[in-house]
């Protein structure tokens, strides 16, 4: 086991649910301060966006992100250099298109991510068929590989999937990408199913952008990762102060 | 690769050819790829099906097209070439045989709707065509640079009933638009079939839109049969994701053959790309040394994608097809060429291919050869760009 | 007229059908009508003449064209509607059959040129791309006033090597361009064919296209006859000059099939036209109360033509066919709606046809009867006049 | 024999050419003055265009005086109602195209032709086979239908011309429309093969735009005829006495 997972176990076991905020890499000059305030006001994990041209699985808000990232010129790299500055005990987890790893080379950029800090990974665009080699690259550098499950799941690939997933396994609460928060989302269900099949820490993620949301996810599962709500803060100017109030209202629903 | 009968068979169980392929997607979308493998699978051994594919593009998209000797541009190059007339199926390309099959499949998982990302318009209009035939509804994604650029092409698709949504995401152009259909696929996937227009994207899709084009080449294959070339030295087409190649590849695969795909020197995949994974598949893509993905650029719409067909990516490294590349100054002559001499304007996309051929001529195509051209479109589309840009006013 | 056999047979000694036709023009053309007229009865009994003439239709055209029955539209109106596809003919119309038979005549009779009149540049387009297919000189005659309204054509025809004259005489339309390619013709008729677009102008021509488009009929009555429909109740065209009309009609003009010819309202020979002589025909046109000629108006520009074919006049007099007028703003509704239901853009010209259809349907068009539809054409040409008309710039 | 030929058989016999020049009916207010000139001046006959829309065997220069005619709204009628109150002895020839007949009524054009005086008819798109009604009518009013014969006519089709033309032979020159006066022309050999096989007299016509070629024209013909060149003086806004010096100096030439 990972040590991302024993420690998002332990943060299970204690009765705390998770709060997993993500930002994107070089959104802007301070973005770890951004990442640091988001520490500070109780984050239990870190989803760090790295920008890659062409995220198809992100909704408009992200997509805009990349974008300015992109242009201000964040690498896989740049990105991994940052965090390394940063030292915190909080898990950090990469979030990617498979291709930056790809062109990275899949050896080195589990070590990359090993070295910089990061503990878990999410790869939207590679489904468990396509990633025994990455995993085991991963698994070499106790990086823990997360993956989706989503209301479109069969039963058995949902069954697949609780058991592959390392660190927690990530309830897609819609059919939908990044951003979109319409209708009440199939997250419990999911969650619901997981558990019958895994012990493996369940958060619900896609749409959770309020706080009210956050509360009715976090009762039913272990944890949720709140991205475009907190990004479109960004995106709107906001300071880390903004990032630690913004993640305070979110800390105080679900605990 | 002693067996040459392996070539251009199905994919592995994984989806790939040889290194390339796979299914790239969200978790979400896995299980409708994987439908869609079982569906096409079930049809595709189905006569019925296949009675039904057949019969609508004859009755409805004129097929078969015919095999056209060139007389005077085989005189004028010292070659013997033939064009498969690809510009004369309905909508003007190769576009509507790959259409006509994934919406028949759409009706035949129960599905009613179909979505669809375009460039330049062709496979939108191909597809808004075929839904509208079918009765389907169709919703097309359109970078919002391509909508304007041809803005008669959306005109074209409302006619028929479509709905177009312009793209205002990334570049704004195709790369852009599939990136869209692909999210908006994820939203509507339970009775919505996304048409994708080229071998490209996961599998099943690379694999099951050159069965579908599959037709030109092995139509092409007994019309030259008949005409006593069995077979021709050499098999040229353009590329830009790949299909009208594939599909006429697919019928001299397993020949002698020479296979050659024209690709448009600003995007070309095989030429200056390195693999990569973008769209769903693993295959050669244009990328900046991150491993962003570049945007293509060339004269012609069809052309300006960044990435090609897994199994090109696969052909080209098993080496059984060459892939070379052609620079927009080449395309204005080639198409003039074609026009003066034969009746024939062809679409841009196409001029490609007729361009590597003429510059090869007496080369690489040794004087006397016997050529199959894959004409792949009709220019009606770009007349009015080649007339701007020889005006210079582009 | 009891014996329907004599429907659409040879025209009488002097080149007449009833009491239209005839040969009226200038004595320095009087030899090349003769000569020509000779040199088609020749080449239409020549079995290799003939052979050469369905080969280039096949291997070149995409001859046959399909018949698609129009399964949505057939429900929509309580029809049962066929389409015979002369839009997936090469260039988009059934244009292209005549001038291929008379460019392959224009060889036979050891010419090396043509020229053509053209309206809107769909004629000048097809005898471009057959001159370029057969290595003979082109030139196009245009009004002055078309020139500037379709540009593109203009473009497309000098692609294709030829080159267009814009005609400043008179009103500077397509009756015009008919004249001054008469008038060049008379300069140049020892080595020039005048490669005339229509089944009109002095005998042979209406008979000579009548029969080059003939292959439309033939062809539409053995695959309606593969369908069951032997013959089908109705056989509707749109007509401008007429040679769609004439080459359907003619694989039924013995049959007990309706033939109805569509005019456009402002166009309308039969309709309100008086007989007449021009362009070198006996036929009903529209003229003023002095004999002048009056400029025919249509959304189409290839109904923009004062008079009809003598044949029509013909078959109109002697009551085998019917000829309805159809007003413009009935038009775009038609295109649309052919669209829509059926993923075919029709030209504004064929969508006179599908006009009067709908409006029939029902009525003298029985529910449940069989109607052949001729598609002459596609509608890419027409599309920025249409969005133009749809957005009310027009 | 009709009385417009008996009467240019006595002018050939007599040893003269026949000058005979073009007018545009109607072209403006005062045509018929104009008319008047060229007698004054020496026209052995003229030739009287009534303007028709399709002027399919004209030039330039005819068919605008045609267009501007019919602007000013002159018919067959207000042309032969001019005519009639021209009131000369010379020989007027009407000039139109089929369709102005042919709506108006065969009969009831050629009675109309006779009773404003008019003693013949060219139509230039009336071929001789299609011209026995016409013929018919015309011979019941005494009004001659004189045919063209055309370089391209073969060897029986200009015998057969020849014989069927009344009042005299046109021979055009050359294989083009009014106006055009590039090259040679062959109305010589034209004239030599009409005077092999009838005895009708023969004018040349077709491109005569200076004295000169009118002198050669007439050296080996019957006569002249003088259209577009003398049309464009009149276009040019040329007067009765701009008429008259321009009669007068091809008179002169061909004397
Ligand atoms: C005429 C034509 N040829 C070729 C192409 C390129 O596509 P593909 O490589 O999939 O055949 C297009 C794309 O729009 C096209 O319109
Ligand atoms: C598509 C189409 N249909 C019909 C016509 C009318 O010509 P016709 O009456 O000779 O068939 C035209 C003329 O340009 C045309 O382009």
């Amino acid at each position: 086991m990972k040590s991302l997972e024993v420690r998002l176990r332990e943060i299970r076991d204690s009765g705390r649910k998770a709060l997993v905020p993500y930002f994107m890499a070089g959104l802007s000059e301070d973005w770890t301060d951004h990442v640091a305030g988001a520490i500070h006001a109780g984050a239990d994990a870190v989803e760090i966006g790295i920008p890659f041209s062409d995220p198809m699985m992100d909704g408009v808000v992200i997509q805009e992100a990349a974008l300015r990232a992109l242009g201000s010129g964040v690498t896989f790299d740049s990105a991994c250099d940052d965090l390394a500055r940063l030292a915190t005990e909080v898990p950090l987890i990469a979030m990617t298109y498979f291709n930056i790893f790809h062109h990275y080379g899949i050896e080195r950029s589990a070590g990359r991510l090993h070295s910089s800090g990061l503990s878990g990974v999410i790869v939207p665009d590679l489904s468990l068929e396509e990633s025994p080699e990455w995993v085991a690259s991963c698994d070499a550098n106790d990086v823990a590989t997360i993956f989706l499950v989503a209301p479109s799941s069969t039963p058995e690939r949902l069954k697949l999937i609780a058991q592959s997933t390392q660190g927690f396994a990530y309830a897609s609460a819609r059919m939908a990408v990044t951003g979109s928060s319409s209708g009440d989302g199939e997250g419990a269900r999911i969650v619901k199913a997981i558990r019958e099949v895994s012990t493996v820490p369940t958060y619900i993620g896609i749409g959770i952008t309020t706080p009210e949301q956050a509360r009715a996810a976090s009762g039913v599962s272990d944890g949720v990762i709140v991205g475009s709500a907190l990004v479109q803060v960004l995106l709107d100017g906001g300071s880390a102060s903004d990032v630690e109030r913004f993640i305070g209202d979110f800390r105080r629903a679900i605990d | 690769m002693s067996d040459s009968a392996r070539y251009m068979a199905k994919p592995d169980e994984r989806g790939r050819f040889g290194e390339f392929g796979g299914q790239f997607v969200p978790e979400a979308l896995i299980p409708a790829c994987q439908e869609l493998e079982v569906a096409f699978v079930e049809a595709w051994a189905d006569t019925e099906f296949v009675g039904e594919y057949r019969q609508v593009l004859h009755e409805f998209a004129g097929r078969p097209t015919p095999v056209t000797p060139l007389h005077r541009l085989s005189e004028h190059l010292g070659l013997s070439v033939f064009a498969k007339r690809e510009d004369l199926a309905h909508t003007g390309s190769h576009k509507i045989n790959n259409v006509i099959g994934q919406t028949l499949l759409t009706k035949r998982m129960g599905k009613h709707r179909v979505i669809a990302e375009t460039g330049a318009g062709q496979h939108g209009v191909a597809t808004a065509t075929a839904a509208a035939r079918l009765g389907l509804a169709c919703t097309v994604y359109m970078g919002e640079v391509d909508t304007l650029r041809q803005s008669l092409n959306v005109f074209r698709m409302e006619l028929l009933g479509a709905t177009v949504v312009p793209v205002v995401s990334g570049s704004r152009t195709l790369k852009d638009a599939v990136n869209e259909a692909m999210r908006e696929w994820v939203s509507c996937v339970s009775d919505t079939h996304y048409c994708l227009g080229s071998v490209m994207g996961p599998h099943p899709f690379p694999w099951m839109v050159r069965e579908f084009q599959s037709i030109i080449g092995i139509e092409a294959a007994q019309q030259l049969r008949d005409l006593g070339v069995d077979p021709p030295d050499a098999v040229i087409a353009c590329v830009g994701g790949g299909s009208n190649a594939a599909g006429v590849f697919a019928g001299f695969a397993n020949t002698a053959a020479r296979l050659i795909g024209v690709e448009a020197a600003g995007g070309s995949a095989v030429g200056t790309g390195s693999p990569g994974v973008l769209h769903g598949m693993r295959s050669l893509l244009i990328q900046d040394e991150f491993g962003q993905i570049e945007e293509a650029h060339s004269i012609s719409a069809g052309l300006d994608y960044p990435g090609i067909g897994p199994e090109h990516a696969y052909l080209a490294d098993a080496g059984r097809a060459e892939y070379h590349a052609i620079a927009d100054h080449d395309v204005i002559e080639a198409l003039r060429l074609l026009s003066e001499l034969e009746g024939i304007i062809p679409a841009l996309e196409t001029a490609h291919a007729v361009a590597w051929m003429t510059k090869e001529a007496g080369q690489s195509l040794r004087s006397g050869s016997t050529v199959l051209l894959n004409l792949s479109g009709r220019g009606d589309k770009d007349v009015a760009q080649v007339r701007a840009i020889l005006r210079g006013e582009q």
